[in-house]
């Protein structure tokens, strides 16, 4: 409860103290300060989950359930090491003078607010606050986007804005839709819009409104999933903007977003009694992932190359929660989790490989391992990981979708494996070069804060090989949860 | 093993250290007389040898220890061979430690030998006749071995001793599997013995010589070594075939008077053939060394053939 | 039971101490001395060690238990059972030789650091005991990709050399499609119970259309691997690549899990093969080795001819492996066991001779920082060590007796000669052509052979520098020793060695080699009975010796031993230069000649008008053209068209979102 | 319920539709804003019409939002923003007029064949409007893919935002009021963003014609 609390609080206060403070010298401790404020709040929130179970507060506006704590800790944890990874990568931005104080200070309080954003969208249990969470996620972080105020930045951002303003307007729609549903079941008054009282009724609301509502909120927070073919914003954003946004929009923003389908999916299969929203769901997750594995071989730019991968990803798991099932469900929670713990060490590293070479064009970038080795090892297990090597993590959800896949739909495995193959020579044709031979690079003034790099593949490692059972008990419910 | 088997061994042995030389003279002496020339001693090549075993060794500088090891290896694996094949009789102590494939892996070790010894001293000729003689040596082993196996195949085994005595048992008839492996057989060991048409044992012709090339550094008592060991390879593979195309007359285990018998038979059948070499060694021509993989690759595939043959036929 | 449980513990603890040394070589990544002298002897000790222990498991029935790491659903699996602690035995012994030659080899300054290089070792020392211990399909392949990645990174050791980062990925990403294809197998194999447990695929009885495709499936997955035509093209790049020790590593004792994988599917899980498979499996290994030993012929460098003649081995393992299957499947037990027998036994002997001539070549960079044949030779004189070992490994890849190479051939030339009992005539025909067909590649290996020992070590040194080569060190050559130790041992007690072994065959096929408990008599080993076979190594040796001594001593008795030196004689030509012997390219040649259709040659011939003649000729593997660059074109061309979706114009993409929800609510009104 | 109020909804709906159409086929910029304004004023009107009919009181309230917001402020702002940033060129189309018309009629029978089925379920007294709510928030989707400036495709943007609203008020009465200020504050703040951002491209490119931006692209 004062948990929850603390959770919403702490990064909203962050964003405005951020804000009224203004650019000093010490802002990024203080923004590391308040993310770490979030982490141990989420922390204690989760602490709480565990001992007495789920909680729900302010009259039932919030809850918080195995599904979406684990969110809300992984969520604060990436949070946390982003804004340590950000303090030497943004101090080198300002000294190349990509980056002004006024932007600085821009930077550092919608990096909090964004964090809120997230959080308020992971613990509501109002469908309609989900709603306007998602869209100030977006607000918050095009202006992040557009920061360098370049032609092709500014390019991104509009996009951006565009792509996900109208995706989430459809989303709304279906929101209303879904509320014109629900009140015929709960009545008018504000509670209709509660998940968890949907959930109760959920087999009695209309089928043929529910699927109307699920295929505008699959369409609209599938945009900001980043499903092709409505993914065209993605790779523009992460590689347009500054990387520690790039992390925290492929490692997180992306995973709400996905938390919100499947929260929907949840309704509308138990109001429609066919498969529809899952087999939607399969289909959507496919074509991403094979789409995206195509896309991936034709990039040059590093940051480009890893979106493309991330919208792979995103389609996996969509497919794998479109399976449903317990354990393409617990599949799609693990793959959620070190997606984005590994992605996000992969941009990490890639930040400071690119500020090293001063470009994103990866035939630019060479012999990572010369000049700093740390870099060029954790950029080279962050790709290994992400591209499903064992024994990291991503190797045992992608091993329990595909197992799987090939029980309930035979059909769709080849084309995964296809997918996995050819993203596979894809990406590491490319980093393998990158990271091994001659170098051109040069020394940075700031040492590289690769604490969080390894922290995170380390992480990732330990998933592969050994669950700890809390966690493992965890997926388990939340997966129950999905049915 | 009984005593009588060590004896016949070790008599095996001693023939084939005689007889091989002796059958080379012979053949020389036919080839002389078919070609209008007067022929040389029968004991000619004995002679030789020991001639050659007097002479001091001349050696290159750079000669190495396996260049002095070569002759003796080449030498005891040749020997060896003479002593596996049944010549006299079947009832060898050695026979079971052998078979046909060990037979060829004899033969094998030592071509392998001979070639690396003619590579050591590092001159143009040994590292051309080295590359020949392994040329020669890839085709003709598995032809040689696809005629074994035809054999072994009608006897349902692959040691000699065995198939020899079933084949001896059999009655007189023409198998045309055999026939085919006949024919592969002549072929593979003219060429292995280093007999017109592939090679010319009587030339020095540098673009032409095979085994001339790889024992070309060498002299003295190696020399005699490697002769002695290329008469005792011819005496076994004539042995060989006759073990197999002509059985009759060796001596069956535990057989003593046909034991006595059994050399007389064995010197006639080996003057017959000697003839037919020296015949076939006038009448035909010397080919080029690039016609010689077609020349052995016909004979593997007469090899296949019978083996084909006789499973098709079931004779 | 309790030795297998000791031997099951005992392994465990083995890998756990290799995963262990590895991490301790982060602990001063940058000091030679500590990795050489301390790390790399224990770890070699921790080979003899696993070999004595799963020796000692062997003869003992299977002994499996539960590790607490995996996945919450599928724990580890691991079980050792005959066919696991054969390939135990195998790696305990090679990784024992390799790793005490490696304690020798790794300088400071070249490539990684020798600590991370001791971490990628070990680690892939210990993952491939894994593989092996595996029993469950998360487990397998977990410890496979490990091995492969921690061989990747060994490959791409001294990364700045462009070719080097080309092979590795290239090996990277063979390995990981072939991973996808055991994968898939895996899943054909559960049969839909969604119990990746080996224990539950035993239980399961597939039809035969997913047998068949779970057997393919598992050919191409392992094939990839084992260098099977045509996934092999990353060999050849891959071991050159790599420092000599982990080449050795590679071919020796990785390329063997492969075909462990290729057994512990077709004769354990898959249950009773059908006839076909190994007529696949025997044209698949026949076309390997024909394709492998005619490529080795041709090249002119050390390392790449070795991989070739790997490549040649493995496709002769996987004959061996066909036949087995053909037996089997016709239940014609004891040829099935003969040809098993041969198999395992030609694992074990390559794992030996094929790491001892990739040490020695190792050997040789060091000495002369030379991989070209052509400016090789003579080295007999400076490194004696190093070439007589090599020449006894050389006899052994030669397949002649008394070495073990023979041993094996013979044992399957055995299998061969006895499919007169197969009921189906077709069979009857094509096994003989097979059969010639191994005799064939077995007499060119000679010829190969030949070409790689006669080039390195004979002759007069191609070039100066030559004659400053210095032999090998003392742990170098303890592991060549160890390695060559091992060919002529295994060679002359065939009997012994496959009465070890025969508890895999009964374990794999319910009967094993031995009547009545022996293989012919402790000397001469004969398979099926003495009448129909038999060989004796030791006899033959013990004669030959004996003959060679006699002679030596009668001629010195008789005669004399004079001798005198001279410049060599070579027909009386006056000048001799070390350039005029033949060289590799012309060693070559006739192969070039007789095979040409397998070749993609470019010849550069000089004009008679040339005032500096050259003649240059290159050959290119075929596979490669034919099949990859397509593949490669194919995506290529696929990327091409997926890339219009993001074509840049905003309209467009919001025409997308549009039309993908109307498209969408057209499903839903559906 | 009075049937008088039935039919003043259908007219309010009417009216949005036909704005819609005209803001579709509309050139001039100037007057795409104020047809926006208006498409707000019948939005509130309608809104105001279910409430009085209805007595849903806080539907009173959030019609006092959407009047405020759509018909007072955003029009001021995109107002003072043309001529900030002196636009007031014609705006020409991707597609020729006429054909836009013809899609977006298929549009519109799309729309209402989706609707019909479901609208039965509303016990609203605009339930008939609901498909030609859906059918205001498609056509103003199409106008934004077909136009080729920024500030059209905000508008339109806006607009497809009031659908969105109608449908709100016409399926049900209106959503939970946090929602819908929640709604209100993101549209007001994604307004804001939005003139920054005309701003900056401005500055960037001295341009708002979005051809512009089009150089990321795979290639």
């Amino acid at each position: 409860m004062d948990a929850l609390l603390l959770v919403l609080a702490v990064p909203l206060a962050g964003g405005f103290g951020l804000w009224v403070l203004g650019e000093r010298d010490s802002a990024p401790e203080i923004n590391a300060a308040f993310s770490f404020a979030t982490f141990a709040a989420a922390a204690w929130l989760t602490e709480d989950v565990i001992s007495t179970g789920p909680v729900t507060g302010f009259d039932e506006q919030f809850f918080v359930d195995p599904l979406n704590v684990f969110l809300v800790a992984l969520t604060a944890f990436v949070g946390l090491t982003t804004s340590l990874f950000s303090r030497p990568y943004m101090r080198t931005e300002r000294d190349k003078g990509r980056m002004t104080p006024a932007r600085l200070r821009l930077y550092h309080s919608m990096y909090q607010l964004f964090m809120f954003t997230m959080l308020l969208a992971l613990t509501t249990n109002n469908m309609g606050i989900l709603w306007v969470a998602m869209e100030a996620a977006t607000l918050t972080t095009v202006l992040l986007v557009s920061v360098y105020r370049t032609p092709a930045s500014l390019e991104a951002a509009w996009k951006y804005f565009i792509l996900c303003g109208v995706g989430i307007a459809q989303a709304l729609f279906g929101t209303i839709l879904l509320y014109f549903a629900a009140e015929r079941v709960l009545g008018r008054q504000g509670d209709a819009l509660l998940w968890t009282h949907l959930d109760v009724v959920k087999h009695q609301l209309e089928p043929a409104i529910m699927s109307l509502a699920f295929v505008f909120l699959l369409v609209g927070y599938g945009t900001k999933v980043g499903l092709v073919p409505l993914h065209n914003w993605l790779p523009d954003a992460h590689a347009e903007g500054p990387t520690p946004i790039s992390a925290v929009l492929s490692g997180l923003l992306l995973n709400v977003a996905l938390y919100c389908v499947i929260r929907c999916k949840v309704l509308a299969e138990g109001a429609l009694d066919s498969r529809f929203a899952g087999d939607m769901m399969m289909g959507f997750g496919l074509l991403s992932t094979v789409a995206a594995a195509f896309f991936l071989s034709r990039q040059r730019d590093i940051k480009r190359m890893f979106a493309y991968s991330s919208i792979e990803h995103m389609g996996l798991m969509t497919f794998a929660f479109g399976m449903g099932g317990p354990i393409a469900n617990f599949a799609g929670l693990l793959h959620m989790t070190v997606h984005s713990l590994v992605k996000s060490a992969i941009f990490f590293a890639v930040g400071h490989a690119a500020q090293k070479a001063g470009t994103q064009l990866m035939e630019e970038i060479r012999g990572l391992l010369r000049v700093s080795p740390r870099v060029g090892w954790g950029l080279m297990i962050g790709t290994l990981a992400i591209l499903g090597m064992p024994p990291f993590g991503v190797f045992a959800s992608e091993f329990l979708i595909l197992t799987t896949a090939m029980r309930e739909h035979a059909w769709a495995t080849p084309l995964l494996l296809l997918a996995l193959g050819v993203a596979f020579a894809a990406i590491f044709s490319r980093v393998q070069p990158m990271v091994f031979g001659e170098t051109t690079l040069r020394r940075l003034p700031y040492q590289p804060a690769l604490t969080p790099v390894f922290v995170h593949l380390g992480l990732a490692l330990m998933l592969g090989l050994y669950i700890p059972p809390y966690l493992a008990a965890w997926y388990q419910q939340a997966a129950k949860l999905l049915g | 093993m009984s005593l009588e088997g060590v004896l016949a061994q070790l008599a095996a042995a001693v023939a084939a250290l005689v007889l091989g030389p002796l059958l080379l003279g012979w053949v020389n002496q036919w080839r002389a007389w078919l070609q209008n020339r007067t022929a040389p001693p029968l004991t000619q090549p004995l002679r030789t040898l020991h001639k050659l075993f007097w002479k001091e060794s001349v050696m290159a500088h750079g000669a190495s220890t396996l260049y002095r090891l070569a002759p003796y290896v080449v030498f005891g694996c040749m020997l060896l061979a003479s002593m596996i094949v049944p010549t006299l009789s079947t009832n060898l102590p050695l026979a079971p430690a052998a078979d046909a494939i060990a037979l060829v892996g004899l033969f094998a070790l030592a071509r392998l030998f001979i070639s690396l010894a003619a590579m050591d001293v590092g001159t143009a000729f040994g590292s051309l006749g080295a590359r020949r003689e392994m040329l020669v040596g890839f085709l003709a082993e598995p032809a040689f071995l696809m005629v074994l196996f035809t054999a072994s195949l009608i006897t349902n085994s692959t040691s000699l001793a065995t198939i020899v005595s079933s084949l001896s048992h059999r009655s007189l008839a023409i198998l045309p599997s055999l026939a085919f492996a006949g024919v592969a057989f002549t072929m593979v060991s003219l060429a292995e013995n280093a007999r017109i048409p592939v090679d010319n044992p009587a030339t020095h012709l540098e673009l032409t010589m095979i085994h001339e090339a790889l024992v070309l550094e060498y002299s003295g008592r190696h020399l005699a070594l490697l002769e002695w060991a290329a008469a005792l390879k011819l005496f076994a593979y004539s042995c060989a075939g006759l073990a197999i195309f002509f059985p009759w007359g060796i001596a069956q285990a535990n057989d003593r008077t046909a034991l006595l018998f059994s050399l007389p038979v064995l010197v006639a059948k080996l003057a017959l053939g000697g003839i037919a070499l020296a015949v076939i060694e006038t009448i035909l021509a010397k080919m080029r060394i690039f016609r010689v993989p077609e020349f052995l690759a016909s004979a593997f595939l007469l090899g296949v053939l019978a083996l084909l043959v006789h499973l098709l036929l079931g004779a | 039971m309790s030795a297998t449980l000791a031997a099951l513990d005992g392994a465990l603890a083995v890998a756990a101490a290799w995963f262990a040394i590895g991490i301790a070589g982060l602990a001063a990544p940058r000091s030679v001395r500590f990795v050489a002298w301390f790390l790399f002897p224990l770890s070699a000790i921790l080979g003899v060690v696993l070999a004595g222990v799963a020796l000692a498991g062997l003869p003992g029935g299977a002994q499996s238990a539960i590790l607490p790491i995996g996945l919450p659903g599928l724990p580890f699996h691991v079980r050792l059972d005959a066919l696991s602690a054969f390939f135990l035995v195998l790696l305990g012994l090679a990784g024992s030789g390799v790793s005490i030659f490696a304690a020798g080899y790794f300088r400071a300054g070249e490539g990684t650091a020798p600590g991370v290089l001791c971490l990628q070792y070990h680690v892939f020392l210990g993952a491939m005991a894994m593989v092996l211990l595996a029993d469950d399909a998360y487990a397998f392949m977990v410890c496979w990709e490990l091995m492969a990645l921690a061989s990747f990174f060994l490959v791409t050791t001294n990364h700045r050399i462009r070719e080097i980062q080309r092979a590795g990925f290239l090996y990277l990403l063979i390995a990981h499609v072939g991973a996808i294809g055991i994968l898939l197998c895996f899943g054909l194999l559960q049969a839909n119970t969604g119990d990746y447990t080996f224990a539950n695929m035993r239980a399961q009885h597939l039809a035969p259309l997913g047998a068949s495709a779970a057997f393919l499936l598992a050919l191409f997955g392992f094939g990839a691997k084992a260098g099977i035509v045509p996934l092999h093209v990353w060999l050849p790049e891959a071991h050159p690549a790599a420092p000599s020790p982990v080449s050795a590593l590679m071919s020796g004792v990785m390329l063997k899990t492969a075909i462990y994988g290729m057994a512990r599917i077709t004769f354990d899980l898959l249950g009773t093969p059908t006839w076909w498979w190994g007529v696949v499996a025997l044209a698949v290994g026949l076309a390997t080795a024909l394709f492998g030993v005619v490529f080795a012929a041709a090249q002119v460098d050390m390392k790449r001819l070795l991989a070739y003649s790997s490549i040649e081995n493995m496709g002769l393992v996987v004959v061996a492996f066909g036949l087995a299957i053909v037996f089997r499947a016709y239940a014609m037990l004891p040829l099935a066991a003969l040809a098993l027998m041969a198999m395992l036994y030609h694992c074990l002997n390559h794992a030996v001779f094929k790491s001892l001539l990739f040490l020695a070549t190792g050997s040789v960079l060091h000495a002369t920082h030379e991989r070209s044949l052509g400016k090789l030779g003579g080295l007999l004189r400076y490194m004696p060590w190093v070439a007589w070992t090599a020449l006894i490994g050389v006899i052994a890849a030669a397949a002649l007796p008394p070495s073990n190479g023979f041993v094996s051939e013979w044992l399957l030339l055995q299998g061969f000669l006895f499919t007169g009992g197969l009921p189906n005539p077709y069979l009857r025909m094509l096994v003989p052509i097979f059969a010639a067909g191994v005799v064939l590649v077995s007499a060119l290996a000679g010829y190969v052979m030949v070409k790689f020992f006669g080039v390195i070590f004979l002759g007069r040194p191609r070039e100066e520098k030559l004659a400053e080569a210095n032999d090998a060190g003392f742990l170098e050559r303890l592991g060549l020793a160890w390695l060559a130790s091992g060919c002529v041992l295994l060679g002359i007690f065939p009997v012994a060695v496959l009465e070890l072994i025969d508890p895999v065959a009964s374990e794999l096929l319910g009967r094993g080699l031995a009547q009545g408990g022996r293989i012919g008599d402790w000397l001469v080993l004969a398979p099926v009975s003495a009448e129909r076979a038999s060989y004796s190594p030791l006899a033959m040796l013990v004669v030959a010796l004996a003959v060679v001594g006699l002679a030596f001593v009668l001629v010195r008795r008789f005669y004399h031993g004079r001798v005198r030196r001279a410049a060599p004689w070579d027909c009386g030509y006056p000048l001799q230069t070390a350039r005029m012997q033949d060289t590799a390219e012309g060693f070559g040649q006739p192969i070039r000649q007789i095979f040409e259709p397998l070749f993609r040659m470019k010849r550069e011939l000089p004009t008679a008008f040339d005032a500096a003649p050259r003649y240059k000729v290159t050959i290119e593997d075929p596979m490669w053209h034919g099949i990859f660059e397509p593949i490669a074109a194919a995506t290529e061309a696929l990327s091409r068209i997926v890339g219009f979706l993001q074509r840049g114009r905003i309209a467009i993409y919001l025409l997308y979102s549009f039309l993908t929800l109307v498209a969408v609510l057209f499903l839903a009104q559906a | 319920m009075n049937p008088i109020h039935v039919q003043l909804v259908n007219l309010f709906a009417a009216a949005m539709l036909l704005l819609a159409f005209a803001m579709l086929s509309q050139r001039r910029i100037l007057a795409l804003i104020h047809l926006y304004a208006l498409q707000g004023l019948a939005l509130t009107a309608s809104t105001v019409t279910v409430a009085w009919a209805t007595g849903q009181h806080h539907l009173y309230g959030s019609a006092a939002l959407t009047f405020a917001l759509k018909v007072v402020v955003l029009p001021w702002i995109l107002h003072r923003l043309i001529r900030r940033l002196s636009v007031k060129w014609d705006v020409e189309t991707l597609i020729n007029i006429p054909t836009m018309m013809l899609v977006g009629i298929v549009l519109v029978v799309f729309a209402f064949n989706l609707a019909l089925p479901i609208s039965d379920f509303s016990r609203s007294i605009a339930r008939g409007t609901l498909g030609i709510a859906l059918a205001c928030v498609l056509l103003s989707f199409l106008m934004m893919i077909t136009r080729s400036k920024a500030v059209p495709q905000v508008i339109g943007f806006l607009s497809m935002e009031n659908g969105l609203f109608f449908a709100a008020t016409s399926a049900t009465y209106g959503m939970p009021m946090v929602v819908e200020l929640g709604i209100a504050l993101d549209v007001l703040v994604g307004m804001v963003i939005l003139g920054v951002f005309l701003f900056q491209i401005r500055e960037q490119f001295d341009s708002l014609d979005i051809h512009h931006l089009e150089k990321l692209r795979e290639d």
